[in-house]
């Protein structure tokens, strides 16, 4: 689909403002004084997990792809929470 | 049938004549040129591992009795042939190792998926043909690196093919630090070779099918493999993982599985085994799916539900990831997760149990050839039925406290890896022996290997059960030492005598392969009267397989097909008037 | 579509994934590598849970102003790289030249940043085996400024950075390929499979490097 | 070659054994349809001249009948076992009465360590055994497993008890005989060169020997 | 001749209780290796003051063999004195000899296992030489050193009679040797540079012999009580005594 010239592109460079903006507001939430560490880690990891999309949505152009290709990309997720859970709860039962 | 009539003559092909010795048949790129490369090295691993299996027979058989001949062994392994512990137990670790990962898993995946993926599928080679040579010429060195870790200070690792931390993390508690850290190695880098296998054989299955060849027109062969190079790529990069962090628990100092630093043992158990499950289905799948061609073959009839057989494969390929604590009941693991874990490895009973009936429904009504290959692909379904009930006794985990970690565990895996996986093998290398090379394998002496083994296979490790009832430990090194278990050191010097006999018949393997690629009879394009697409060209095929792409027009497995006189109908015939077969209607 | 009656003359051909061999092999391949680190991260998660004992407070002993830094550069790359992408899309050779060598440049930084903080680190001792006997870290943990064991935190943090870092050196080594090629002018605006795909693989280990940040540097 | 489990002393050995001969039943079972039908089949429809082969595709009733009935069959044997399991290793499994005693496993020996006259550990008045276990008959006892070194395999076979010992976790077994004798205890998970000696005694005491036993112990101990 | 005999024997009592050290074993190689640096010999005995602690009981019962040799129960035998002499102590010189070469032991030193103890339970090795480990037990020993110079190993011999040899490439005084089958068996092996050394034996007496004239530093280990240091001067051709002591405490 991308093969013809002058193709209309994302808007790479605002996912990359984008991505510093988060950045500096994680750095900022980290080391907020007198909040409950749960409540930072949990902003944190959204936060984190929020730059994880743009980069896969508009960098990786999963955006743009056809579902079967966005399907390969998520296909491991399931099985890495799979272990994570179930090794956790080893510790928290 | 046009391609039947007369062998074609192998495609006259340019670029193939100008390639150097070197180029075609060391650095190949030609998926068939590298799938008998790994045949070759992964029959080598094959006896690797049936020569230690030998060894450490004898010391059960005849325990702490001089061996025979093991006076050449050098004095950190056998002084005057007597086998001591510490190389007992690398003989245990590495005969595991050896058939798992340099025997039964290249020999279905390395060797088939290479060899069939293309031919089945319609295409000229892999999707990337030098990713392919790389994944084999990768495979050496680890190979390499495993043999090698006999021959360093302290010898081969010695902690099981799971290599359990802490034991194995930390030399002091077996005195080998070289071997484990080589095992480690050779791991990673094998890991490599498969992960990029994978890659290839899915991409190569997902967009270079030939045209008409639609999902449910593949063989099963090609969706066993399919699923099984999905279970690869995801599975092989946790072992990776793992490797990786015993290697540094004992080379860096770090703590991973060391409880003295906070290291927390069940973890590698956890990991190892969320990798290792899947790569028991790795090792099973493949076998199914060439056993449903042969069968299907060899009885002259399609598969009894080929659609449920590719949801079955489909089901075990996932279950096989949410089962893994059944390896951990007794671990210390969290009961909660043993109830778990209980329920969804009862669940593989089920698509098991489906294939099973299926190849019976195969058989039902069928025109029974008894060909070699077909014979083996019996004696697989016959075995596998075997390991798989067995299995049923472990899943069950109150049953398990008692047998986990006995021998039945060891007869269990051995009906599924020897019984199932092995006979499959032969059977499939029977099967395309003459794709590859050209001639036929000895018939008579197929017959021969096949009957001996199957009596003395059984023999070797039917027995195995009773031992485990009898509450025999594995990886022992001398069960005389327990006044409970002498009564039973009858059963162990059968055992060994019947494997020593088994070990002994799979050289007339041997001599039959060699012999028959010079000396074999001269095989037709299609000895087997087939329908796959691979027999629609020249034994063995030129370089491209074809001179045009065949198209698909029908399902796999058109045996005795309504639409044609002959009993098969291949995959890519054309008929005159236009027709489809009662499984696309 | 198997269910379809299939007429001859020849049905049309299985169009597959419709994307390209090399592509969809990326994309696989990272799948295997999704895994990979799976094994690593999900160790270092449960390690955590289990013993959170070992772990410092963030920037107690982690260099996380000059991570942050790096972070940015690595993310610059990312932009850089789709720009390269984005050039070679319309036709653009110079900017593809460009942004390729910008994109090496950066990784590079990348990893020569990350080079320098691990010796920073060694140097306070701060090791994969954790406090380094007598160093300037060990006397802070003696006098109870900082956990009193942190085997684990050394164990997991160079085992995932390091890992991190060796992927990106393997990209800045590949990627320094496609340069090379994009010199000869290999990649036209109908052709330019190698840029897409070393670009995915690119993004991939950004967007590993996004998690680790926050979960190694930040938590 | 038999497939009879030896005979079990403890008050769960029978439970266990019951669903072992269950599952032994049921898959004997299942292993003779099996292979008789294969069997017959390859007998039956061997080929013959002038015979050809049905072609069938498959027949969607025997596929749901051949599915059906092995989920069935795993179910009841997953809920049988799960109420078993649940009982033997449940949170709160363990009998409030039973009586405490530490195992440490090492490279390759099991040293017992009884909690002396005040029933506490770590108080000072332990005893320890090397390789012996010796506890009351229809009693039950409660093991602390520890581990000094690397995984080891608590394994009784006359109790149906096998539980892994793991360095840096304290893992409790419980288990009651219910017939007084030795019976060998061996580790059952690979634990080095010496793992194949790493065998013990349960050594299962009436109950006044046992208390006997014990009393002179605790004696030999307070008078040090 | 006979001042080539008499080191050879003396060896071979050596080896028995441990009374000597490997100089002289030397003494009987000259031909082979480098030549005694001297004839002085340091004989001497090793006294301990105040009364010996109780060694522990070992609980032997679950092996019979070791119940065979010993009973059910036997006493550790971590301090052997009788009468005031300390045994199995190692003693060495430590300083005033002249650079090497020094004759080097060609026979192996011996250490047997044997009803469940090590035979000899202290001895010394010079660097390179073997360490010959035998098993006269009916069981399965697994023997494994613990250096923190050298490197370790971790060895089993499952059956009665076996051998195996091993040799250590860096002084240490001492690398213990365990036996995990049986958690009580010790053992030291005191490594050095050079063959001037003695285990003292039963009586407490030891004797280095070979030395040039000169005046040594002496260092004598024990297991219990550590190591202490005293200084002699020998005249070539002559023996000097030496008393070294431990003191024990009271009780």
């Amino acid at each position: 689909m991308e093969q013809t010239p002058h193709v209309k592109h994302p808007p790479y460079v605002w996912v990359w403002v984008g991505l510093a903006v988060l950045t500096g507001l994680e750095l900022a939430v980290a080391f907020l004084q007198h909040w409950s560490k749960t409540a930072i880690i949990i902003i944190l990891v959204l936060l984190a997990v929020w730059k994880a999309l743009l980069v896969a949505l508009f960098y990786m152009h999963l955006r743009f792809e056809r579902n079967r290709i966005r399907l390969l990309a998520i296909a491991p997720l399931p099985l890495a929470v799979i272990l994570v859970v179930a090794v956790l709860t080893e510790y928290v039962f | 049938m046009a391609t039947m009539a007369a062998p074609l003559e192998p495609a006259s092909e340019p670029h193939a004549h100008e390639l150097s010795f070197v180029k075609r048949y060391i650095f190949s790129t030609d998926h068939k040129i590298i799938g008998i490369q790994f045949l070759l090295l992964s029959l080598v691993g094959l006896f690797v591992g049936g020569l230690l299996a030998m060894l450490m027979r004898w010391q059960l058989g005849f325990p702490t009795e001089p061996m025979p001949g093991g006076g050449i062994l050098p004095e950190t392994m056998a002084p005057g042939g007597i086998l001591l512990p510490e190389f007992y137990n690398s003989l245990v670790t590495m005969h595991g190792t050896f058939m798992v990962f340099f025997a039964i898993m290249p020999l279905l995946v390395g060797v088939f998926a290479n060899y069939l993926i293309p031919l089945k599928i319609g295409a000229p080679d892999m999707a990337f043909p030098r990713l392919n040579m790389a994944s084999f010429w990768i495979a050496v060195p680890a190979f390499v690196l495993m043999v090698s870790g006999f021959f360093v200070e302290g010898g081969n690792a010695g902690a099981g093919w799971t290599s359990y931390a802490p034991l194995s993390a930390n030399p002091e508690y077996t005195g080998v630090s070289a071997g484990q850290q080589l095992w480690c190695v050779s791991l990673v880098v094998l890991g490599l070779s498969s992960i990029l296998g994978a890659t290839n054989y899915i991409t190569t299955i997902v967009n270079m099918r030939a045209p008409g060849m639609q999902w449910f027109r593949m063989p099963l062969s090609i969706w066993s493999l399919f699923i099984t190079a999905i279970l690869t790529l995801l599975a092989i990069p946790i072992l990776s993982g793992a490797a990786i962090m015993l290697l540094f628990d004992q080379t860096l100092g770090t703590h991973f599985f060391l409880p003295p630093g906070g290291g927390q043992p069940l973890l590698w158990q956890h990991v190892f085994w969320f990798f290792g499950h899947p790569e028991v289905y790795i090792l099973i799948l493949p076998a199914m799916g060439m056993v449903s061609d042969i069968i299907a073959n060899g009885s002259r009839k399609p598969v009894f539900g080929y659609k449920s057989m590719v949801y079955a494969i489909i089901a075990i390929g996932f279950l096989g990831w949410i089962v893994w604590g059944h390896h951990m009941f007794q671990s210390g693991m969290n009961p909660l997760l043993g109830t778990t874990f209980m329920v969804s490895t009862l669940f593989i009973a089920v698509p098991s149990a489906i294939k099973t009936f299926n190849w019976l429904g195969t058989m039902w009504r069928g025109s029974v050839h008894f060909t070699v290959p077909m014979l083996h692909a019996c004696a697989f379904v016959a075995m596998f039925v075997i390991g798989g009930l067995s299995g049923v006794f472990m899943a069950s985990a109150p049953v398990d406290i008692y047998i986990h970690d006995t021998y039945f565990i060891v007869a269990h895996i051995h009906y599924v890896l020897f019984g199932g996986s092995l006979f499959a093998l032969f059977g499939a290398i029977t099967f395309w022996y003459p794709k590859m090379f050209g001639r036929m394998m000895s018939a008579r002496w197929g017959y021969a290997h096949f009957f001996l083994t199957f009596i003395f296979y059984n023999m070797t490790f039917f027995p195995m059960h009773g031992l485990g009832v009898g509450g025999h430990m594995r990886r022992i090194y001398d069960p005389t030492q327990y006044e409970f278990l002498q009564p039973l050191q009858p059963i162990n010097t059968f055992i060994t005598i019947s494997a020593f006999l088994l070990f002994a018949t799979q050289l007339i393997f041997a001599v039959n392969f060699i012999v028959s690629w010079f000396r074999g009879a001269k095989a037709s394009a299609n000895p087997w009267n087939d329908t796959g697409l691979e027999w629609t060209t020249p034994s063995p095929p030129p370089h491209g397989n074809w001179e045009e792409t065949p198209t698909v027009y029908h399902p796999p497995y058109e045996f005795s097909s309504p639409l044609v006189e002959e009993d098969s109908l291949m995959q890519s015939q054309r008929l005159e008037q236009p027709a489809v077969s009662q499984a696309e209607r | 579509m198997a269910h379809a009656a299939v007429m001859q003359p020849p049905v049309k051909a299985e169009t597959g994934a419709g994307v390209y061999n090399e592509k969809l092999g990326m994309w696989v391949f990272l799948g295997s590598e999704v895994m990979f680190f799976t094994a690593l991260i999900g160790s270092y998660l449960i390690l955590r849970v289990a013993q959170p004992g070992q772990w410092a407070q963030p920037g107690e002993i982690l260099n996380v102003p000059i991570t942050a830094v790096n972070t940015f550069f690595l993310i610059c790359s990312s932009v850089t790289m789709v720009k390269a992408f984005a050039s070679i899309q319309e036709g653009n050779q110079q900017g593809l030249k460009l942004y390729l060598i910008l994109t090496v440049i950066i990784g590079a930084t990348f990893v020569g940043i990350q080079i320098y903080e691990y010796s920073q680190l060694i140097h306070h001792g701060f090791l994969p085996s954790g406090y380094r006997e007598g160093s300037e870290l060990a006397e802070h943990a003696a006098a109870g400024e900082l956990p009193a064991a942190i085997g684990l935190y050394g164990s997991t943090f160079f085992t995932m950075t390091g890992f991190h870092g060796f992927h990106v050196t393997m990209g800045v080594i590949c990627m320094l390929f496609v340069t090379w090629k994009a010199f000869r002018g290999r990649y036209t605006a109908t052709d330019h499979r190698g840029v897409e795909v070393i670009g995915l693989y690119w993004h991939f280990v950004d967007l590993v490097w996004i998690i680790l940040f926050t979960i190694v540097y930040l938590i | 070659m038999s497939w009879l489990l030896p005979p079990g002393v403890s008050t769960f050995a029978g439970d266990i054994d019951r669903i072992y001969y269950l599952i032994l039943w049921i898959t004997g079972v299942a292993f003779f349809i099996v292979e008789a039908g294969l069997i017959w089949f390859l007998i039956k429809y061997r080929a013959r001249p002038g015979r050809k082969a049905h072609y069938t595709l498959g027949n969607n009733v025997a596929e749901v009948v051949w599915t059906a009935v092995p989920a069935v069959v795993v179910i009841m044997i997953g809920v049988l076992s799960g109420g078993l399991w649940n009982q033997l290793r449940g949170r709160d499994a363990i009998p409030d009465d039973a009586i405490p005693v530490e195992v440490r496993a090492r490279q390759f020996e099991w040293n017992v360590t009884y909690p002396g006259s005040d029933g506490e550990f770590d108080t000072g008045d332990e005893f320890t055994t090397r390789n012996r276990l010796r506890i009351p008959v229809n009693t039950p006892v409660v093991v602390y497993l520890e581990s000094e070194d690397v995984i080891h395999s608590f394994f009784v076979p006359a109790f149906r008890v096998k539980q892994d010992v793991v360095p840096g976790m304290r893992i409790a077994v419980w288990f009651e005989a219910t017939v007084a004798g030795d019976y060998p205890l061996e580790c059952a998970e690979l634990c080095g060169n010496g793992h194949t000696t790493m065998g013990g005694t349960v050594s299962v005491l009436p109950q006044e020997e046992y208390r006997r036993w014990l009393t002179e112990q605790n004696q030999t101990i307070a008078a040090r | 001749m006979k001042r080539l005999l008499l080191p050879a024997v003396m060896l071979l009592i050596g080896c028995g209780g441990g009374e000597s050290g490997g100089a002289e074993s030397a003494g009987g190689e000259e031909a082979a290796s480098v030549a005694p640096l001297g004839t002085a010999v340091l004989a001497g005995s090793v006294n301990l003051t105040g009364t010996p602690p109780d060694n522990p009981m070992i609980d032997m019962s679950e092996e019979q063999a070791c119940v065979d040799a010993h009973g059910a129960t036997t006493a550790d035998p971590v301090v052997v004195a009788n009468d005031g002499k300390l045994a199995n102590v190692f003693v060495r010189v430590v300083g005033g000899l002249p650079g090497g070469p020094y004759p080097q032991p060609t026979q192996p030193a011996v250490v047997d296992q044997q009803g469940c103890l090590y035979h000899p339970r202290v001895l010394g090795v010079m660097v390179g030489q073997d360490l010959e480990i035998r098993n006269s037990d009916p069981m399965l020993h697994n023997i494994k050193a613990v250096p923190t110079e050298n490197r370790g190993f971790n060895i089993s011999q499952p059956r009665e009679g076996m051998t195996s040899s091993r040799s250590f490439d860096t002084p240490e005084v001492m690398v213990p040797l365990e036996c995990n089958v049986h958690g009580w068996m010790k053992a030291y092996v005191g490594v050095t540079e050079n063959p001037y050394f003695a285990t003292s034996g039963e009586d407490g007496g030891f004797s280095i012999g070979g030395l040039p004239a000169g005046t040594y530093q002496l260092e004598a280990w024990h297991e219990l009580f550590g190591t202490t240091t005293t200084e002699v001067t020998v005249a070539d051709g002559e023996t000097a005594t030496v008393e070294l002591s431990f003191d024990a405490g009271t009780g």
